[in-house]
């Protein structure tokens, strides 16, 4: 059984319809990229998944259909988005946010010991622990996002443009430390990246949107091997 | 935003609006009343033979709307009791209901000068009692242009009594503050014996007049002013302002504080400080309900305030007529328009009873006839009214009420007249 | 998503009836002159004096929207300038000043009181520059009790003036009406380039996203400076205005109150709409009326009610009503659940603005 | 000397009554990151409470009690019922919807009890105690008492609870909060529960001094919104300490300086909160934010 599988979802704002029928799956352990070009729908499925915005169609996480339910109610359920534009919570210390991420956990025990394991994830954040979150730089930032992500010990991780507006040297090494999670923690994760180097250091495979609708979908060797693909997001 | 088209659409709106409110104020310019020389007939707007109507704005909202209500249920329970009673002769033998409009402005003058053109535009005959300094003087020059009577006020500002040539449609009703201030002074002057005096007084024409009065009344007598403060109505406490007062250790604190809180928070602090002068307060701010008994009055030797009308509620003046008259009419009509006693209420159903005598001097149904006739009471003992205190409307710089009796506080609910 | 669901909808409307309704906005324009050129001739002076009242508040907003609605700062001091404006008119007037100069001056020194005062706080964001703006109605009642040779004190300055000439054959409230009419909509058509060119734009995305905005060489405090000061010079105009149709002015026209019903009235006519900003003067000069004709003595309850059920009914204000009234029409036709409730169309469009911004230049 | 010390001694007891009000706006700003206008509204209308019930013969201890678990019964409900409405859309539009709700419910509370102000019966004996000729009444020792009380609950509340670190990640930033599995709704429910109940006690505080009426803390607002900004905004000591500050230099400057005298000494603290500001944004006590870009 898959972690997660969306079936036929669409999603729209208002009148304005974003996905026409979306439809993949996430094996458990596994790492799937979504690629895609501004506007194709990848941000507005990852947010059809956390349930922050209205859809139609089946998303089954664990084999139960959670379409319908907010994000506070997936986040429960051990879905943990990081937002595109980071989402941290500036006026918090990046203690603090830490903390606010596992806040539905009760092992206290075990969050002291997630909150080492994060803050050597990223020794820059260990230097800036008491720091508010808007002092931090952009990649300080971005990591400060992944932790916390991670803070909640969710199954399944939707991560939404982590490069965005990072130095390459940077964003290598927000991905660097997103892999060694993916790996050391045993979590899941559906990433969205505009830079497919970077994606394709992380997934197994990937699914490529064209305006809300599946264009695409393969391996991540299959991918990189289409010329069609590499020209378009690989940058050759 | 995409223009042209959600403009044409939102104008849409603009217009709708627009023209309801033109339907809702309901008329064009030749159905416009007030200007002088706009009628043919002999008589003013808003009269005819079986009615008159009149308008008044006070604050209804907002800080002021205390005294504000008051100086529309005092007067409201007047002509409705009247009106009930069969209605108001006037002086042309005819007999009218007097039609009573009254509107809120918050204290806003220029709401004043809004609720003035709307009660125009309604086809009113005068503008009586209505409550507030700004307010009112925004809206005498257009009583003046449009010669709106504008009578009666209820605010003790000089401007619209002391020149009455000047500006021949406005009057006030109430005493001034200076000759309230005044009244203190001649007080202590009397007396001819060298007294200290602390002053604490509002930093507006209220708070000035008031020590004008005063000073004008002590001038070569024996009477020092040696400390003096003024307060904002809008300060939280007047803990400082006493506390330097009190360091002067004067005999007599003149407290011309207009603010409930802030008068009963005079009185508490003066005493924690352990000062205890003889105190005067203005009649606004005499209430021993709510003021004297809860700022502790009675520990001081004397509290003296100027009076002009009877306190309703005072058990004193329980088997008054006029007493049993007025809570008849209150209960019955200005219980729905003010909820809590201020001396307005007693002030403006008084204002009633000489709008009402006007009325009956009264000898054609013009606006010019009313003003005669309004200014030409003299001696009338207004229901109400202290014995004693009369009205007199044919002085030409000072208001209809131009005397006021000092009273001594008893200590308890009521007054005494001063002894000696 | 580099277009909005928004912005493609109304894409799709213009290009539908692009000439159209070019047609009905020139026709709509010429309609509004006669009507607001014939108005007055035909209106009684109650209803002049409040067409006039509109006119005066309708500056004062456009001022306060320029700084709140399409630079997203907070502004709580718009009376003090409409206050300092009405008192500099007096004073001019009462010294025989000429009226275009003194029109000149209440434009000019508020400007620059404004400027002075965002110089130093336009740093500041949120909470810390309300209480800036704040200040300003809060100090500005005891000094103008204060400086009495200059204000007339508490009892302020009846300043009898701007009555028609003879040879016009206009009353004095229509002569009123069309000074400050024709002020207004110079002012009007002014801010109405001013937020639709280079300025407005550097407006839009200070407001949008500062950290964007020094990305594109737009200063974040210049602009806000800039944005205050067209704020205040506005406020101080609509301060000769009120000079104009009130003839009166005291410490009370510049008290907070009328700060924060301004802010309600902007707010309640479309925050960063030109024809918002109008429909807001209506709603700030008329409810309180209608309020009053309902009931005097619960005008508050009344207008904080109607207040209440406007932002319910129409949260981008009234200027979205014609766009709210297509939607119902459009769901009626086509059942929809009703909005999810944490994500709006606004939040959306604001959330991804920065990334299509990013795509452009990348 | 003794007039000196008089002077602060007054101008700490007005400085309770600024705290009082500050500590509950700093509360909603921690718990909503609003500027919340209905806040004195909700606190009269709590105190409205209080006070009807000792009109009927209730303690005034218990009648606080009934205001504070109504204020908060009524915090919730307005942010259940109309300021829910208005999250995730222009905060502009949040901030009028505070203004619509303090309008209406002091034209609720004039409705049932009129604008007049009523005395108030304090919670404290109405005494003053003399020290070396300085005097201080016993209902501002009180009120300062409790005020420690409850900036010290405050600050635990927000700095040691995870109830508090919500609250505050809320307040900063919803649709973070959200995604982190915090439910926000109840959240913000709870914020306005308490700034309503915090109102209830501040509000009871105060009346005796001020004496209830609809609006009764318009102006103290204005103070009370300095000393929280002055004190940083997220910080409950801040506040307190910045409502003691400015109760004092606003007294100082009426008694010593002549040229400011009493009509002009409320612009003496402004203007300091505006120096302190423009030198020090973030507050005598708040947290230095830089936003790197």
């Amino acid at each position: 059984m898959s972690l997660l599988e969306l079936e036929d979802v669409t999603a729209s704002y208002g009148h304005a319809q974003v996905l026409h029928g979306i439809s993949f799956s996430l094996p458990e352990n596994g790492a799937t990229g979504l690629l895609g070009a501004n506007g194709a729908g990848k941000t507005t499925t990852l947010r059809a998944i956390s349930g922050t915005v209205r859809t139609t169609g089946r998303i089954l996480f664990e084999g139960r259909d959670i379409s319908g339910l907010g994000p506070d109610r997936t986040a429960h359920l051990g879905i943990a988005h990081v937002p595109e534009g980071r989402g941290t919570i500036g006026q918090l210390s990046v203690r603090e946010n830490l903390l606010v991420g596992a806040y539905q956990r009760r092992d206290r025990k075990q969050i002291a010991t997630d909150v080492d394991y994060v803050l050597d994830l990223f020794p820059n954040l260990q230097e800036r622990v008491k720091s508010n979150a808007a002092a931090l730089s952009g990649g300080e930032q971005q990591m400060l996002a992944v932790a916390r992500a991670f803070m909640a010990k969710p199954r399944v991780i939707l991560l939404d443009e982590a490069s965005l507006g990072l130095a390459p040297s940077t964003a290598r090494r927000v991905y660097d430390a997103i892999v060694r999670l993916r790996h050391e923690a045993q979590v899941s994760m559906v990433v969205v990246e505009q830079n497919a180097n970077l994606a394709f250091s992380v997934v197994d495979d990937a699914t490529v949107l064209e305006t809300g609708r599946v264009a695409l979908h393969g391996s991540r060797d299959e991918l990189m091997g289409m010329d069609a693909v590499r020209r378009a997001y690989l940058g050759g | 935003m995409t223009k042209t088209r959600n403009a044409a659409r939102a104008s849409g709106v603009i217009a709708t609006v627009s023209i309801a409110a033109l339907l809702v104020s309901g008329c064009t310019r030749d159905s416009s009343s007030g200007g002088p020389g706009a009628d043919d007939s002999a008589s003013s707007p808003g009269i005819t033979d079986d009615s008159i109507s009149i308008g008044i704005s006070s604050p209804l909202s907002g800080p002021t709307a205390g005294p504000g209500s008051c100086t529309i249920a005092g007067l409201d329970s007047y002509i409705e009791a009247k009106n009930a009673a069969g209605g108001f002769e006037f002086g042309d033998g005819k007999t009218r209901q007097v039609d009573f409009t009254y509107l809120d402005d918050v204290y806003d003058p220029a709401k004043a000068v809004s609720n003035f053109r709307q009660l125009i535009n309604d086809g009113i005959f005068a503008y009586v009692g209505a409550l507030g300094t700004p307010t009112n003087a925004a809206v005498m020059p257009i009583a003046e242009e449009e010669e709106v009577p504008q009578v009666l006020l209820t605010t003790g500002a000089r401007t619209f009594s002391s020149d009455q040539d000047a500006h021949p449609w406005t009057t006030g009703f109430v005493p001034t503050y200076a000759t309230e201030g005044r009244a203190f002074g001649e007080l202590l002057a009397k007396e001819g014996k060298p007294v200290t005096v602390a002053t604490l007084a509002q930093n507006d024409d209220f708070g000035q007049s008031y020590l004008d009065g005063f000073n004008e009344a002590i001038e070569g007598s024996q009477v020092e002013v040696v400390a003096d403060a003024t307060y904002e109505p809008t300060d939280t406490t007047l803990d400082a302002q006493v506390t330097e007062l009190a360091s002067s250790k004067a005999d007599v604190l003149l407290s011309a504080v207009s603010v409930t809180p802030l008068q009963v928070g005079v009185l508490t602090k003066a005493q924690s400080l352990g000062w205890l002068p003889r105190i005067f307060l203005p009649s606004n701010t005499s209430t021993p309900g709510t003021i004297l008994q809860p700022g502790g009055a009675a520990a001081y030797p004397a509290v003296y305030t100027p009076s002009f009308s009877k306190n309703p509620n005072s058990p004193a003046f329980a088997n008054d007529e006029d007493v049993k008259a007025y809570n008849d009419a209150f209960q019955k009509y200005g219980s729905k328009i003010a909820t809590t006693y201020t001396p307005h209420c007693a002030w403006s159903y008084a204002e009633g009873a000489v709008l009402d005598e006007a009325f009956q001097g009264m000898e054609e149904p013009t606006r010019e006839s009313f003003m005669d006739s309004m200014k030409s009471i003299s001696g009338f003992q207004a229901p109400l009214l202290l014995d004693g205190i009369t009205v007199d409307t044919t002085t030409k710089d000072d208001a209809a009420i131009s005397t006021v009796q000092l009273v001594q506080y008893d200590g308890q609910a009521g007054f005494k007249p001063v002894a000696g | 998503m580099a277009t909005t669901p928004t912005s493609t909808a109304r894409a799709a409307s213009t290009s539908r009836s692009g000439s159209t309704s070019r047609w009905r906005g020139i026709a709509f324009v010429g309609v509004l002159a006669v009507a607001l050129v014939v108005a007055p001739l035909v209106s009684s002076p109650y209803v002049n004096y409040q067409l006039s009242s509109i006119a005066v508040f309708a500056v004062a907003i456009l001022g306060l929207n320029i700084v709140m609605g399409y630079t997203g700062q907070v502004s709580l001091g718009q009376s003090a300038f409409l206050g300092l404006g009405a008192y500099i008119a007096a004073y001019g007037i009462l010294h025989g000043w000429p009226g275009p100069l003194t029109l000149l001056l209440c434009a000019v020194v508020p400007a620059v009181v404004g400027m002075l005062v965002a110089l130093a706080a336009a740093r500041l964001r949120g909470l810390a520059l309300a209480m800036i703006t704040l200040a300003l109605p809060i100090v500005g009642v005891p000094l103008a009790r204060r400086f009495d040779d200059f204000t007339g004190g508490s009892q302020g300055q009846v300043v009898s003036w701007l009555r028609a000439p003879e040879s016009t054959g206009l009353a004095n409230d229509q002569w009123r009406y069309y000074v400050v009419v024709l002020i207004a909509v110079v002012a009007f058509v002014l801010a109405r380039n001013l937020v639709r060119g280079r300025i407005g734009r550097s407006f839009a995305i200070v407001k949008e996203n500062e950290a964007v905005a020094l990305s594109m060489g737009v200063s974040p405090y210049r602009t806000k400076v800039l944005a205050f000061t067209i704020a205040s010079l506005l406020g101080g105009v609509s301060g000769f205005m009120y000079l104009a149709i009130v003839q009166y002015t005291s410490p009370e026209t510049l008290v907070f109150a009328t700060s924060i019903n301004l802010v309600a009235a902007m707010v309640i006519g479309g925050s960063a709409s030109i024809i918002g900003t109008a429909l807001g003067a209506v709603y700030y000069v008329l409810v309180p009326v209608l309020a009053g004709q309902v009931n005097s003595s619960r005008t508050a309850l009344i207008s904080g009610a109607v207040l209440l059920a406007v932002l319910f009914l129409l949260p981008a204000g009234l200027v979205s009503l014609p766009r709210r009234l297509a939607r119902l029409r459009s769901s009626t036709r086509r059942p929809h659940p009703s909005a999810p409730p944490t994500t709006s169309d606004e939040a959306t469009h604001r959330a991804s603005a920065p990334s299509a911004t990013t795509d452009q230049h990348s | 000397m003794s007039y000196f010390i008089q002077v602060v001694v007054d101008g700490l007891s007005n400085g309770a009554i600024y705290a009082a009000i500050a500590l509950a706006i700093v509360l909603v700003y921690r718990a909503t990151g609003l500027i919340n206008f209905a806040q004195g509204g909700m606190a009269v209308t709590a105190t409205f409470v209080a006070y009807a019930l000792t009109q009927a013969g209730v303690p005034v201890l218990l009648a606080l009690v009934a205001a504070v678990v109504l204020g908060f019964a009524l915090g919730a409900l307005l942010e259940r019922g109309v300021m829910r409405h208005f999250e995730g859309g222009d905060p502009d539009t949040a901030v009028v919807a505070t203004i619509a709700l303090l309008v209406v419910l002091s034209g609720l509370s004039a409705f049932f009890f009129g604008y007049e102000p009523h005395p108030f019966p304090s919670l404290f004996p109405n005494r003053t105690i003399g020290v070396l000729g300085v005097f201080v009444s016993l209902r501002s020792i009180g009120t300062i008492t409790v005020l420690i009380v409850v900036m010290v609950a405050l600050q635990l509340l927000f700095r040691s609870t995870k109830l508090g670190l919500a609250m505050r990640a809320v307040a900063d930033n919803p649709q973070s909060s959200a995604l982190s599995g915090l439910p926000v709704s109840r959240l913000l429910m709870i914020g306005w529960g308490l700034a309503a109940a915090l109102g209830a006690i501040a509000g009871v505080l105060v009346a005796p001094q001020l004496f209830i009426s609809p609006g009764m803390l318009d102006f103290v607002l204005v103070y009370a919104l300095a000393s929280a900004i002055l004190g940083g905004l997220d910080s409950p000591v801040g506040a307190v300490v910045a409502a003691a500050f400015i109760g004092v230099v606003e007294n100082l400057a009426g008694a010593y300086l002549d040229f400011i005298g009493d009509d002009l000494k409320i612009a003496v603290p402004f203007i300091a909160v505006i120096v302190i500001l423009v030198v020090r944004p973030q507050g005598l006590f708040g947290r230095k934010v830089t936003v790197r870009v």
